[in-house]
Order: structure tokens, then sequence, then C-alpha cells
């Protein structure tokens, strides 16, 4: 308790040392161009290794990456020719930010009562168990608007070289509300939401019956349809409507008044009620935002790849523990997965890596920690990923260019290349060793950590 | 639920009634004769002639000299196998168990129903002495008795009133099973106390004037049964599900110093070493198959826990399947054992004088030979066969069951020709 | 008469362990090997590049660079390969359905009644944990004395290595507010003959410590309880003229510091386990030397997505404790917080390293610190000479993180191998 | 603790003194003379047109020319029938009803008495009159193995010690069916449990009341604690008070017989209801000294066939078998109707109605008292229109320690 205590005061105290705005003005931030050497640089940019290069800086975007370092002139320096820099990693579905047991419904029924002392049973438990919290989270429900921007365990995060987050309404209901991307370490929430429609989610995995889940999802989309078709009929009616009235005025009045008489007048249509789930699942229709379904086993798989084939949206997998087993059916789909948290499954003896799998039939992984808290454990997990066979550059690519072209957001972050964003970390060692510290992290070109700042 | 039961009751009811006591008043001695005799003790005798006495058996040969006072009951064809012995039933009875997990001072004979059909049934295979004993869901689960398979009252099937106490070692479905080890040795303990206690009042009451009826105070009543069992007037026969519970009932009566008997849940077959080093007696679970799954490989393998046993040379009892009784009844069982590798003579063995010993009662029953209780069945054929019908049962030398007077299995057979 | 009870009932206690050892038979009797060209890593102190081991009878016989092997030896060509000790999981249940026991207060009960000896745990022995502690469950005051095993795999049966190897005692929430009681205590009377199976109190922290202080007082309270409660103060005797440890289960600083009292009042040596406030009490265990099995709910593999609701919010706060108290120099053992985490162990512990932490300090969390808890450093947790041989045998690979298990041995004989 | 024990005691002596009294006559009823066109005396055969002479609540004279002396009050009933008082030995009619019958906390109550619910001239009551009922056993209900002790009791009376016929009437025990509807922990829900209770508690009873014989018979010099719970139930054991078994199934049925008459040899045990295949016993009890209680259920849907009862143990060769209403709060009246359905169920009209008066005294053993028309006995008489086993008749008058309760000229009929 007290030790956590701590720890948000220091965080809090941190995240207002951002807000000042004088603070950035330390760092040259006028011209706000720099210039980077670094002994090595995993630009996660087609698994490219920048060996003894350096990255130019200007305004808070990268514009040129050079396999030598010839830093310009009158450009402020920074030498970390003996440590590696990897682009800021990105946690693909994460509830950071959120309480869980907030938004957690709990379906299961109260335990069995024993006859003669259900009073005293419900003395000791019995509340808490007899009425689970009642919110059911809805399509239309923004996971922007319940975040808790300044929650201390951000920092931990940061710690960990995590810049970027889709975070989504931790719950195991049917639909999980709209996720979005967070920005970390950015102080102010306006910039922290880098954008508030990420995609719609929804989970599969976590119910017995998949069955009915399916059926729910169905119903939902195949609504949203049919309160579009209504909007457009309203819509061509009230066309229609709007010119017979101009034609009505139009009309000269006297001579042969019984022409006007012929054309019998349209009703003006009354408009149907607008529906915020419906619009919310329509943006996912329309291929706006992608359709996150939460599917873990294959059964869930299939029949989130039947909803892909009925409605054409553009599917993510989270989760996707046993998506290996159907790799065909993903790729011919172009469906990706945000694999994680776990890393190694253990089917009839045997340890299977299933992101190496994934990855090995080109279908595109992100690694997540699906938890509020996991977070700090992304580089842990997939240093045992790296441990069962899985490349240091695959490692690095899920959590950084993959992501980021999942949420389509691979013009601004996931790698480092020209035209990106400055988001990057320094490390003192390769990436997803264990004893690897993170040595700075910078975002937008902003030095949020020196190395003092690990220590406290 | 109960209606199930009422047609046995019924016969079990009439068998004992019509055949049981008009033979009471009959000649007492007489002499079967058959084809061939299994008599466990001493090989197979063709031609054989059993002289039976007030139901005790006074002779078993090929051809002693027949009194001509005796009548002569000869079976021609047929072949004589001594009634069978199962070492353990949960059945006969209405509930199996108390809820409350210790009640040593329970008796099954509160609870034996003469007239349920377990007893008819197994009278139609041939069994002619069973072990009833409580269930299998509590720890202490009170006395057993050995009973004959006919009779009205519960003492007329009596063979021995307190057969033994049963203890189940295995978790219950409300306690784990470090807590059923604790319980059992702080209840041991506690009456060893009692033992002593008692041993310090006999002492004084020699002393001063005895007083007529001792006032019995309830508390201390529970532990007189057990009291019983570590003093070894009758043994233990323990509920062990898994392998380790085997070792851990006998560490159990080797510390507080009672007899045991073993009944083994299937996975048992694992602590078959143990089993044959400690020389244990043990009977099987009915079920012979057991399915294990590899942690690591999800693979299922087969194990015949029957074979398994023969194969280490380990001497053990059979029992029927309580809840397919109809089905599989112990001669079935027999079947099984012989599919399993036992050769007909050692499968005859374990439901005959192996249970009986192990039930203390191979002075009386469990073989055809001299000064034994007269009771066997008679034959169609060579035991352990699906041809081999049950013709006659004798029990303390009386006719208790003719297949051919049997009206249930008439109905049956009829009920077939219409079908 | 009742101490010879007692005595009887430890007589049989041991001769489980006895018997279970002998029924387990798996230490190779009366051959000789010798492993040799191996970096060895003996957790006592000493690392060797390259060096021998030399096995008689599964126990160690000597260690070293120069190590004269005897020709009839067995020689197995270990170059290139890293040696460890077994390690030692410092708390688990190990069985299904065991997570409960059967009254409040039952120091009389083991888990070595619970543990089967005959099951196979592969699953943990191929990932290098040989030997574990078997706790007792977390839903009661006293729940029983825990023992460690030697797990067994393949065949082998599990041993006991040490049977009442620690009393556990837990005072969480969970443990004072025990499962329903089957029965309404009654007093003993004509109408109700038989003292009720099972009593439930105490149900609130303050009865649990009442009686608590009560029950380890040399002589235990009198009263209408006392009777039912003497099979609980009796064991609990013994146990203190065995001088156990005490595994107090506690969290909150207030149950530390009850947990420091108690073992203070009886001068029983104290291991704290969970312990999530410790650093308030970091001096006083160091004054005292008192180790900390300190539960992490670090997994390199994740639980799956329903496992991570309904979180605490202080979850990282004991896996930060842990580095603290390392440096603190306090001896710890690291354990998962999920039973299912426990193959990972080796795994567990080197997460640690990133902060600076060196990574033979932290495989010391599971080798010798847990061997000392439980008073076995005489036979495992170390490679040193008259120790049993239960040795890993690591290999280092190009683009591994960490170095591989590729065999292990248990009592000088290879369980698995890769 | 101790007060509250004396007074225990107190209530004890005061209940043992109403069986003091009891036989004390009736001295200020006035004599009366009944002429009956039929008198069925039950025991000794049927008198046509006989007299019956009642003095002091006592039966005087019973015969055919008897010379009526003067100031008898000549009733007459030349025209009808003269019957005894019919004796219900199973019945829970003597109180206010359910409320009152069963304590279900523990399962043995040795201590509880049915005597402190008695309430008289209730509707309940006052019918069963005006159907001849004139003595029944009211006792506990079978709610628990052990409900307390019953009172055998008039069914009419001025005041409670002039009704109470006999207190302790009996011990009321109750195995199998009802009492295993109780949820509990403690043993008790199995048969085996129930019975080794029970048996618990008659051991402890036997071995009181041998302490306290021998202390009276001056073997021991010491004097028992006295235990007022076993104090006036100790008498079971000198074969006064019968042991009243509620039971029914085979094998409870069978326990019953073994646990009493076998093991603790009893003679005075009493099985009451006995159906569902109880029957199967009738063998082993005919060759018992047990009584055998029928109703209120006489008959048996046994297998595929529907049999009587009554006929089935008298086949067995039960001998006196007496027939119940188990009537609670009301239904006391239908005594006779229970013993025309025995008759429909194959039994002749004698044993039938011996089965509901003579049979139930004699199993209780107060057919010095009730139960037949004979001199000497209490002058509980009834006058029938005619045989009451035909439900078209009805009483004309009922009377009770020789004085009329009812009578249809006086009160109309009230059944």
């Amino acid at each position: 308790m007290k030790n956590n205590k701590c720890l948000r005061q220091a965080a809090c105290l941190f995240i207002c040392a951002f807000l000042i705005p004088a603070f950035p003005a330390l760092f040259g931030q006028e011209d706000g161009s720099i210039y980077i050497k670094a002994k090595k640089i995993y630009t996660s940019d087609g698994g490219r290794i920048v060996t003894a290069g350096g990255i130019l800086v200007e305004g808070g975007k990268i514009t040129r990456v050079d396999a030598k370092a010839r830093p310009p002139k009158n450009v402020k320096e920074l030498d970390f020719t003996k440590n590696i820099i990897i682009p800021g990693m990105m946690d693909a579905y994460s509830h950071m930010g959120f309480r869980d047991e907030d938004y957690d419904v709990r379906t299961e029924p109260p335990p069995p009562y024993r006859a003669p002392l259900t009073g005293i049973y419900l003395l000791f438990y019995g509340q808490q168990e007899r009425q689970p919290s009642s919110l059911r989270v809805e399509p239309r429900f923004k996971a922007s608007d319940a975040v808790y921007s300044r929650d201390p365990r951000f920092k931990d995060f940061l710690l960990e070289g995590i810049t970027t987050a889709a975070i989504a309404i931790p719950t195991t209901n049917l639909s999980g509300g709209v996720a979005f991307i967070g920005k970390l370490g950015s102080g102010s929430p306006e910039d922290f939401v880098m954008s508030d429609t990420a995609g719609a989610v929804f989970a599969f995995a976590g119910d017995r019956n998949v069955m009915n889940r399916y059926g729910d999802l169905h119903k939902m989309f195949r609504d949203a349809q049919d309160y579009r078709k209504s909007w457009e009929k309203y819509k061509k009616d009230l066309k229609k409507y709007q010119d017979q009235q101009i034609d009505k005025t139009s009309l000269p009045e006297g001579k042969n008044g019984e022409k006007g008489s012929e054309t019998k007048d349209i009703q003006e249509p009354e408009e149907p009620k607008k529906d915020e789930n419906h619009e919310a699942i329509l943006q996912a229709l329309d291929i706006k935002v992608p359709v996150l379904i939460r599917a873990s086993r294959e059964n869930e798989v299939q029949a989130a790849l039947k909803i892909q084939d009925e409605f054409k949206v553009r599917l993510v997998l989270v989760g996707g523990q046993e998506a290996y087993k159907v790799p065909q059916d993903l790729l011919s789909r172009k469906v990706s997965v945000i694999a994680g948290p776990d890393v190694i499954l253990n089917k009839k003896g045997k340890r299977i890596n299933y992101i190496r799998e994934l990855l090995a039939d080109g279908i595109q992984v992100a690694f997540c920690s699906s938890s509020s808290s996991g977070a700090p454990l992304l580089s842990y997990r997939l240093a045992y990923a790296v441990q069962h066979g899985l490349s240091r550059i695959q490692a690095l690519d899920t959590v950084t260019a993959h992501a980021a072209r999942i949420f389509g957001l691979s013009d601004r972050i996931g790698s480092i290349a020209a035209g990106r964003d400055a988001d990057f970390v320094v490390l003192d060692g390769e990436p997803f060793g264990l004893s690897t510290r993170v040595k700075g992290i910078y975002i937008g070109g902003r030095q949020l950590f020196p190395e003092e700042g690990i220590q406290e | 639920m109960r209606r199930r039961f009422l047609y046995p009751r019924l016969l079990a009811f009439f068998c004992s009634a019509l055949l049981f006591f008009p033979l009471l008043c009959q000649a007492q001695a007489i002499a079967v004769k058959a084809k061939k005799i299994y008599t466990v003790s001493a090989g197979i005798i063709e031609n054989g002639i059993i002289l039976i006495e007030d139901g005790i058996i006074q002779d078993v040969s090929a051809g002693p000299e027949v009194p001509w006072n005796v009548e002569v009951i000869d079976h021609g064809q047929k072949i004589i196998v001594p009634g069978m012995v199962e070492a353990h039933v949960a059945r006969g009875y209405d509930v199996a168990n108390e809820t409350n997990a210790l009640t040593p001072f329970v008796t099954v004979l509160d609870n034996i129903d003469t007239s349920h059909d377990t007893f008819a049934l197994a009278l139609k295979d041939g069994v002619t002495v069973l072990h009833v004993m409580p269930g299998n869901n509590t720890i202490l689960g009170g006395k057993g008795a050995v009973v004959k398979t006919v009779g009205l009252v519960v003492e007329d099937m009596l063979l021995i009133p307190e057969s033994g106490m049963k203890i189940s070692v295995s978790g219950t479905p409300s306690q784990t099973r470090m807590g059923v080890s604790a319980q059992l040795r702080r209840y041991f303990s506690e009456t060893k106390e009692y033992i002593a206690e008692q041993k310090q009042n006999a002492r004084e009451e020699e002393k001063m004037v005895s007083t007529p009826g001792s006032f019995r105070s309830p508390e201390r009543v529970k532990y007189e049964s057990v009291a019983d069992l570590l003093k070894g007037r009758y043994k233990a026969y323990v509920y062990c599900q898994g392998p380790s519970d085997v070792v851990r009932a006998h560490n159990l009566s080797e510390t507080f110093g009672y007899r045991s008997v073993y009944l083994l849940g299937p996975e048992c077959y694992k602590a078959a070493d143990f089993i044959a080093e400690k020389k244990l007696d043990v009977m099987l679970d009915p079920e012979f198959v057991y399915f294990e799954r590899d942690p690591l490989t999800e693979e299922v393998n087969k194990i015949d826990v029957a074979a398994v046993f023969h194969r280490k040379g380990i001497e053990f009892a059979i029992l029927s399947d309580p809840d397919r009784a109809h089905t599989r009844s112990l001669s079935y069982q027999g079947m099984k054992a012989m599919s399993s590798g036992m050769s007909l003579d050692e499968a005859l063995k374990a439901v005959t004088i192996i249970p009986a010993r192990m039930l203390g009662a191979d002075n009386l029953i469990g073989s055809l030979e001299k000064g034994k209780l007269a009771c066997f069945s008679v034959l169609n054929g060579d035991p352990f066969k699906l041809s081999t019908n049950v013709e006659y049962v004798y029990i303390e030398g009386k006719l208790v069951y003719e297949r051919a007077k049997d009206e249930e299995l008439q109905k049956l057979l009829e009920k077939k020709i219409i079908e | 008469m009742r101490m010879t009870n007692r005595n009887r009932i430890k007589a049989g206690c041991f001769f489980t362990g006895l018997l279970l050892l002998l029924g387990g038979g798996i230490c190779a009797f009366g051959n000789t090997v010798a492993i040799s060209g191996a970096e060895i890593h003996t957790m006592d102190g000493r690392i060797w590049e390259t060096g021998t081991i030399l096995i008689t009878d599964g126990k160690i016989v000597a260690v070293g660079r120069d190590v004269s092997v005897p020709e009839d030896a067995e020689i197995i060509e270990a170059g290139g390969h890293i040696l460890y000790p077994g390690f030692i999981a410092s708390s688990g249940l190990f069985a299904p359905g065991a997570s409960e026991n059967f009254e409040s207060f039952s120091p009389d009960a083991s888990a070595a009644d619970r543990f089967d000896f005959y099951g196979d745990y592969i699953r943990f022995v191929r990932r290098g944990v040989t030997s574990a502690f078997v706790s007792m469950p977390a839903d009661r005051i006293i729940p029983g004395k825990g023992v460690v095993v030697r797990l067994g795999s393949r065949g082998n049966l599990s041993s006991l290595l040490k049977e009442g190897a620690a009393l556990n005692i837990n005072l969480g929430r969970e443990a004072v507010l025990p499962p329903m009681t089957d029965i309404f205590p009654a007093p003993v009377s004509i109408e109700n003959p038989l003292v009720p199976s099972i009593k439930q109190f105490p149900s609130s922290s303050l009865g649990g410590f009442w009686l608590l202080a009560e029950l380890f007082r040399p002589d235990p309270f009198t009263g209408e309880l006392a009777r039912y409660y003497q099979n609980a103060a009796n064991s609990l005797k013994e146990s203190l003229e065995a001088g156990l440890p005490l595994i107090v289960r506690c969290r909150e600083a207030a149950e530390i510091r009850m947990a420091i009292r108690l073992a203070r009042s009886v001068g029983m040596p104290l291991v704290l386990q969970g312990a999530e406030d410790v650093e308030e009490w970091i001096e006083i265990l160091k004054e005292n030397d008192i180790p900390v099995i300190a539960e992490t709910d670090v997994t390199p593999n994740g639980q799956g997505h329903s496992r991570d609701f309904g979180e605490k919010e202080d979850r990282w706060s004991m896996t930060e404790n842990i580095p603290v108290l390392i440096r603190q120099g306090i001896r710890v053992a690291i354990v998962p917080m999920d039973e299912d985490g426990l193959p990972d162990l080796f795994w567990i512990t080197q997460y640690f390293r990133r902060y600076g932490i060196d990574a033979e300090e932290l495989i010391r969390t599971i080798t010798l610190n847990p061997a000392k808890i439980f008073g076995l450093e005489g036979r495992i947790g170390s490679l040193s000479p008259g120790k049993d041989a239960d040795i890993l045998f690591f290999k280092r690979e190009a683009g591994a993180v960490l170095p591989v298990l590729k065999k292990v041995m248990s009592q000088g004989l290879i369980v698995y191998e890769e | 603790m101790r007060d509250k024990r004396l007074i225990l005691i107190f209530c004890v002596m005061m209940c043992l003194s109403f069986a003091a009294f009891l036989p004390g006559a009736q001295k200020d009823r006035p004599p009366y003379a009944i002429k009956a066109g039929k008198i069925l005396t039950i025991t000794k055969g049927i008198i046509q047109n006989g007299v019956v002479l009642v003095k002091d609540g006592k039966i005087e004279k019973v015969g055919k020319d008897i010379t009526i002396p003067a100031r008898y009050t000549v009733i007459d009933a030349s025209e009808d029938w003269l019957l005894p008082g019919m004796v219900d030995i199973h019945s829970h009619t003597g109180g206010e009803g359910y409320g009152d019958i069963n304590d279900m906390v523990f399962s043995l109550n040795p201590g509880l008495r049915i005597l402190d619910t008695i309430a008289l001239n209730t509707a309940g009551l006052e019918r069963a009159v005006a159907a001849g009922v004139t003595t029944i056993n009211h006792i506990p209900g079978s709610g628990s193995n052990n409900g307390g002790t019953g009172v055998i009791m008039k069914t009419a009376g001025d005041d409670l010690d002039e009704v109470v016929l006999r207190f302790p009437g009996v011990l009321k025990i109750a195995q199998a069916g009802n009492p295993e509807r109780r949820w509990s922990g403690e043993i008790g829900t199995g048969r085996m449990g129930m019975t080794w209770h029970l048996r618990e508690l008659m051991h402890q009873i036997k071995a009181y009341h041998a302490e306290w014989q021998a202390y009276e018979s001056g073997v021991s010099k010491e004097k028992p604690e006295k235990n007022v719970k076993f104090e006036y139930i100790r008498e079971v054991f000198d074969g006064i008070l019968p042991v009243f078994v509620h039971v029914a199934w085979f094998q409870p049925v069978q326990t019953v017989f073994r646990m009493y008459h076998d093991e603790l040899g009893l003679t005075n045990a009493v099985i009451t209801h006995g159906e569902f295949g109880g029957y199967q016993n009738g063998p082993a009890i005919s060759t018992r000294q047990v009584h055998y209680d029928c109703g209120p259920r006489l008959y048996d849907f046994w297998e595929d066939s529907f049999r009587g009862l009554i006929t089935e143990y008298a086949k067995a060769g039960v001998k006196n078998i007496s027939i119940n209403t188990d009537a609670v709060g009301s239904g006391q009246e239908k005594l006779f109707l229970q013993a025309a359905m025995a008759v429909r169920l194959g039994i002749d009209d004698k044993t039938a109605l011996e089965g509901i008066t003579i049979n139930g005294a004699r199993a209780f053993g107060i057919d010095d008292r009730v139960g037949s028309i004979e001199v000497g006995k209490d002058a509980d008489l009834v006058v029938w229109t005619g045989n009451p086993l035909d439900v078209r008749n009805h009483v004309l008058m009922t009377m009770i320690n020789g004085k009329i309760f009812y009578e249809v000229s006086r009160d109309g009929q009230r059944y």
C-alpha cells in the first residue's frame, strides 16, 4: 500500500513537470532539431539495422536516418555511441489506466449455499456475490472517455520503453466499446489521446458458449445495417418532399390552379431515432476502424472469421492462441493477430511458440499485455519468446511495426524512418536481454528520461 | 425409486417363507451327488458325494458308503462348486452412510433390509455369503456384518455379527485427505486414552462395592467400538482410492496396531509392489480396467489392474459391481478375471477361500471340506462360463434356490420369447 | 499414555518417510559416476570454469578441477554444459482439490497425508524443479505441517526429504473467514452424544489472533473448549519442542507484526510468506535474520485473458520488494504466486536481473536459500561433497536469451533428457 | 438449575398422583338402568333384550332378566344396540392440534409430556364423543425420534384428573419415515444412526431404572441421582409403560421388534402403521410378544396387487390387531368408519369391532377399565341405532364414567 502511495506521488510530480511550458525549453526545442548518434539502431523498417549511424530529428519528426553518422552543423548532438536505439514500443491491446473490477460483469452464479446456513453465509459473503456490478459495456462506449490519464502506473510502462498503447475497456462482455490509441509520456490529456477510435472491440473468449455470443454480435451488425438503410430511405424521402415543397412554391397561383391539385402532395417523412450504438458499429462496417475480436480457442477464431466473411470488416484477432492452426484462412482474409499475453502454448507435451508459427506464415502479429498492469512484462515475455526460437527482429516488429500497421498508424509511429514521429528508446544492451535497461526515452524528439531518471 | 425393489423383495420373502421354513422340520442328514465337485481345498472330485448332517459337511469324496437312513439327492451330470463369498458389499440397505463423518459405533445390523434385492440376486448367482458394510463416504463408517443370503429376520442370515470396522482414508466430499488422516489419528489416540481410563475404572470398581447397571456417559460411549478395533476384536476394512492412501492406511494400522483389509480403487495398481512387499489383504475394485492420462503427451493408456496384481503374484478377492449388480455379478467378475490371465482355479479361489480367509471365516466357508458349512451351488456346466447356469443353491445343507421355481426368471424368459 | 501415543504417531510418520524412500528406491546404489568438463556453479560461492563432479550412490563425493576419477567410474562428458543444483520450489500444494483443510486449528494435519507420492511430476522435473516444499492451504489459521519432497517422475516415486519441515500459519483474511460449517456446534448431551465434527470458531482476526496466542502459551487455556483443542495444543507443543520454523503467510503490516510477536513469544524460527508490506520491517528482519518466501506474480508466460481481471491495486509491490530485500542481504526464496507458474521458476527469478542483481544471487533464491529455510542445507541446495546429486545440465545456445536445460539428474540418475 | 429441577420433580409427583386418584369412582353420579335391544359385550358375547345397571360410574350388572331397583333412572333403548365405548390407541386429538405435538430441535426428547397440552371440550373431542369414541391414547407427533410421552385419556369428563386414565400413557418413538425428514449433520439421517441413537437412550433408561430398583430393594445403599427426564419413563422396564413406535417399511419394522423385544426384552412394544410392506414381517411378529396397531392406512398397493393390511398380518398369524385413526385435532369420529373399511378389506365384523374396542385396551393393559361391557368396568357405554359398521347408523347416547355426555334428543345430532 504505502509503497504504492509514494510511487503515485512520484509519478504525479513527474507528470506535472512536463506541463511546465518552460520545461522543454531546456532542451532547445525552439528549432527542435537534434542529431542522435548511436552504436546500433533497430529501425524496425523492414528489419533494417543501422550500425554506428545517426538520426536527425527536426520539429519532433525524424527527417533522416543515415547509415554513417554525419551530423549537420549547428544542431544539438546527442552521443549514444555506446547504446542501442529501438523505436518506441506499442502495447497493441491494453487496459492501462483502468481499474478492471468496475467494468467486469460477473456472469457466474453465486456459490451454492448450504440450506441451514444461508443466513450466516449471506452475513459474511453473500452481499458481494449476490449482486454483480450491473454495468454492461455497449458498443458506443469510448475507452478514451473513461481512461484515467494520470494513472501513476503509466510511469512503469514508460520506463519499459512503451510509448504507445491501444487501450480498451477491460470487460468480459461481448461488446468492449471503442478502443483508442494513447501516447504515453505526453503530459496533457489532449495529446495523450492520439486517436479516439482505434477499433470496435468484441469478445468471444471468456464465455463457454461461443454460439450465442456469435449470434448476438451477428444481430448487432444486422441491426446496424438496417439502421443505415432506414436512414438512407429517410434521406431519399426527405429529398422528394423538399423538391415537392419547392414545386409548390414555384407554381404560379390563379389560372390553372387545378394543376397543382393533380400532383398529390407527399407527407413529410418522420426522422428515425438516432442510435449511437449503431453509429459506432457502422464505423466498423464502413471499414473506418478495425474490428477487434478476442478469440483464443479455435472455434472462437472460426466464429470471428465467419463474421468477417459476412460483413467484410477489417478483422483483428486479439489473443488468437489457436489461430496458428488455420493460417491460410487468416492469410486469405488479410486478418492480423494481436497475440498475448500467452507466449508459449503447452500442447500434448510440446511447447508451441505460436507467435513464431504465425509470423512464419506471413501473418501480421502484434504483441499485447491485455491487462491493466501487465505491460511492464512485455519485453520480458518477448524475451521468453526469443528463448523459444523467435528472432530478436521479429520480436521487436511485433511491438513496433506490425502493431502500428494494424492500427493504420505506420506513417506516424512504429519504426525509425524519415517522416515518422521521433519516438525512440535508448537501451544499454541488446533488446530483450534480461539485464538490459532503458537509458533514455524520446517522444516527439523530447527527452523524457535521462539516465538518472531511472534511479529514484 | 423404491418400486424397483418391490418385486425382488416379495420374491425373497416367498423364497424364504416357502423353502426355508418347511425345510426346518425335515430329515437333517442328506447326501448330495454330482458328476464333478470343485472342492477348492482338495482339487476336483469326479462323481463325488457330499455327506451333510445338520448343515455341516461330514465327508466329501468319490465313493463314501451312505448310511441307509440318509436321503440321497442325485444331481446326475451337474457340477458342484462352493458357494461364492463376497468380502465387501455396500448394498442391501436404504442409506449407506450417516451424514456425520465419524460414526464408528453404528452397525449395519440396524440397516440390513433382508428383503432387499441384493440378496435375491446374489443367491441366483450362487453367492451364499456376503459381507455387508457401510459405504465409503464417511471416515469411520461403522461396523459391518457377515450374512448368508437367505433369511427373514437379520438374525436368521447372521454368520458373524460384528465383522469389522469400515474406514475410508481417502478424502470424502467435504474432507480432504490430510483432514481425514488427522481426524483418524485423533480419534484413535483418544480411544487409547479411553481404554486406559476403562482399565483404571475396572481396578477401582474392584476395590469399592459394585453398583448394578453403571450409567454410561454419552460422550464416552462412542469410543467403545473403536476400542474393540484397537483391542483386535475385528479387522478394519479400509477404502483406499489412490496408491498413496494404501501406504498411509497401512502406516496408520501399524502405528495403532490393528489388522486391516484394503479395498482398493483402480489406481492403486501403482502400489502393487508395496502391497506385495507387505503381504496385505486386498480386494480389487470391481472395475478392472483403468484409463490413465499421461501428464505430458496427453495419451491415454489402458491398464488391466487384475492382470498387474496377478503378475506380481498377489492374492486378492474379487468384488461385484455395486452400480450394475444386475449385470456385473460376481461370476461375471470371475470371467473378467480369467480373461485378464487368471486360471479357473485362481479365479475360483478369489471368490471363495481368499475372501473367506480375509473375513476370518475360512473355518466355516470358502471350500468344501469336512467340518465346514454345506454352502454350495449346483451348476449345469463349468463355472465362469457364460453358458453356465446356477440350477440349485444349498445353504447349510438346505435347498434355498431352485432355478426351475424362480418366478422372476421365468417371467424374464417369457418376455424374451415374446420379443 | 498420551505421550506414548504421540511417539507412536511420530514413529508412524517417520516410518512412512523411510518406507517411501525405500519404495522410491531411485538412487543408483553401488555405482560411481563422474561428470567432467562442465562449468560448475556450486551455489556456495565457488564457480569452476571446467570442473569434475564425482558421484557415488547418488551422493556427491568430490567437486573440483582436479578430482581423481576411479577407472570403474562411468563418465558423463559434459563439455560446454553449465551445472546448477536442482531447483527447490519453496511453496505449492501439488494436489488438485486440496485447497481446504478441515478445521481452523489443525496443527496435527500433515501435507504428507495429502501428497500423492505415486504421481508423475514430469511437468516440474523437466524444467529443473527437483524438490519442493508441499505447503498447506491458505484458508485456515493453522492448516498444519508442510513437508519437503523430492519430486518423482516417469516411474520414480517421489520421496520424503523431510517430514514436518515447517508449520504453516495463515493470518490473511481468507484464513479467518473459513468456509462454512456443516454443523452448528452444540454442547455434548444425551440429545447430542457426539461432539460436532467441525468447529469453525473463530470467524474474525480478533478471535483468531487471541486463540492463536492462547494456543501458543506454554500451558493451553482451560475451559469448555479445552478438551476440543487439546489435540491442537498437544501437537503444537510437539512442534515447539522440535523447533520447527513457522511459515507465516501474511500481507499487511499488522499481520507481520503479529507474526513477529508470535515467533518471539515462543522462540521459534520465523519465515514470512507473502508479506507485501515488508519494507517497514526490513531492519527487524535483518537483525533477527528472518527469511522471506517472496511470492511474485511475474510470469514469462501470460495466463490468458480471464486471469488478468480483478487484480489487486498493489500488484507490483511485492515484485518490487524482492530486489530491495535481496540488496539488504535478507535471505529470500522466490516463488510464483500462482502454482501454474512453478515450472518457470528459473525464468521468474531471472526477471529480477533488470534491477541489476547478479544472476548467481537470484539462482541462490531457488536453491540454497530454501534449503536453509527448511533445514536441508545438508542434503540439497548446492553442489558440494556429501549432498544428494540433484544436478541440472544447462547449455548456452546462440540466439537464446538464457542457457537451455538439457538434462536433469536426480540422486545420481538422469531422469530427464531433452 | 437446582430449583428448576425441583419444580420438574414436583410436576412429576403431581402427575404420578393423578394415577393414584384415578381408580377413585365418581360417587355422586346417579345410577342408571339401560334397557337395550341388543348388547354387544365384545368379550362375553351378545345379549338380546338385556339390561345394564350402572352405579358410581361403574357397570354394576349385565344380564338378560334383571330386576331394575328403585331410584334407577331407566334409559329405554329396547329398539337399539348397546356397545362399549370405542378405544383409539393412536390419536393426537386431545390437544389443540398440530402446533402442540412436535418439538423438532433435538432428535430425542424423553422429557416432553403431552399431558401439559391437553385441552378438553374441543370440537374434535365433542365429535369423538358423538361418534362413540370414549378412550384415546393422546401422543406426541413423529417429527423426532423420541417425541416424548403420551397420555391415555377419556374423551370427556368434568375435570382433568377424571379424564386422564393413565399418565404416562406411552413412550412415543418414531423410527423411519417422518423423523428422517429432519435436516441434520448429526447422526440419525440414516437408519443405522437413528437406531443407535434410540438404543443408547433405552440403555440409559434401563441402567437408570436398574440403579433405582437396586436402591429401592435395598441392594445398594447410596441413593442414585434423580434424572427428571428418565424418572417417570423408567417404568417402561417394569412392563407397565408401553413403547409406542411409529414405523413403516419392511426393514424398520423388523428393527423395531429386534431392538425392543429381542434385545431389550420388552413385551410391551407397539408397532403402529407398519405399512409399505411391513406386513412381510408377519411371521416373525406372530412369534413375538409385539402388538400391532393398524391405521390410518389400512391397505397396501403392493407390487401389482391391492391388499388389506389387517388381512395380511392376520394371515401371518398376528393376533389382537387394533385399528386407529391417527387423527390430529379432528377426525377422531371416523374410527367406526375405519373399522367398516377394515371389514370391506376382508376381515369379519367381530374382529373389526374388537379392533376398535378391546384389542387396544389389552395392548395397553387397561382392559380392566375399558374396552368391553363387563361388570366392574368403567361405564363407557354407547347406544347405536344399529350395527356401527353400517354407516347408516349413528349414535343416540354416549355415557362416560357413568355420566351422559351426549344425547341426540338433548344436543341434536353432532355426527
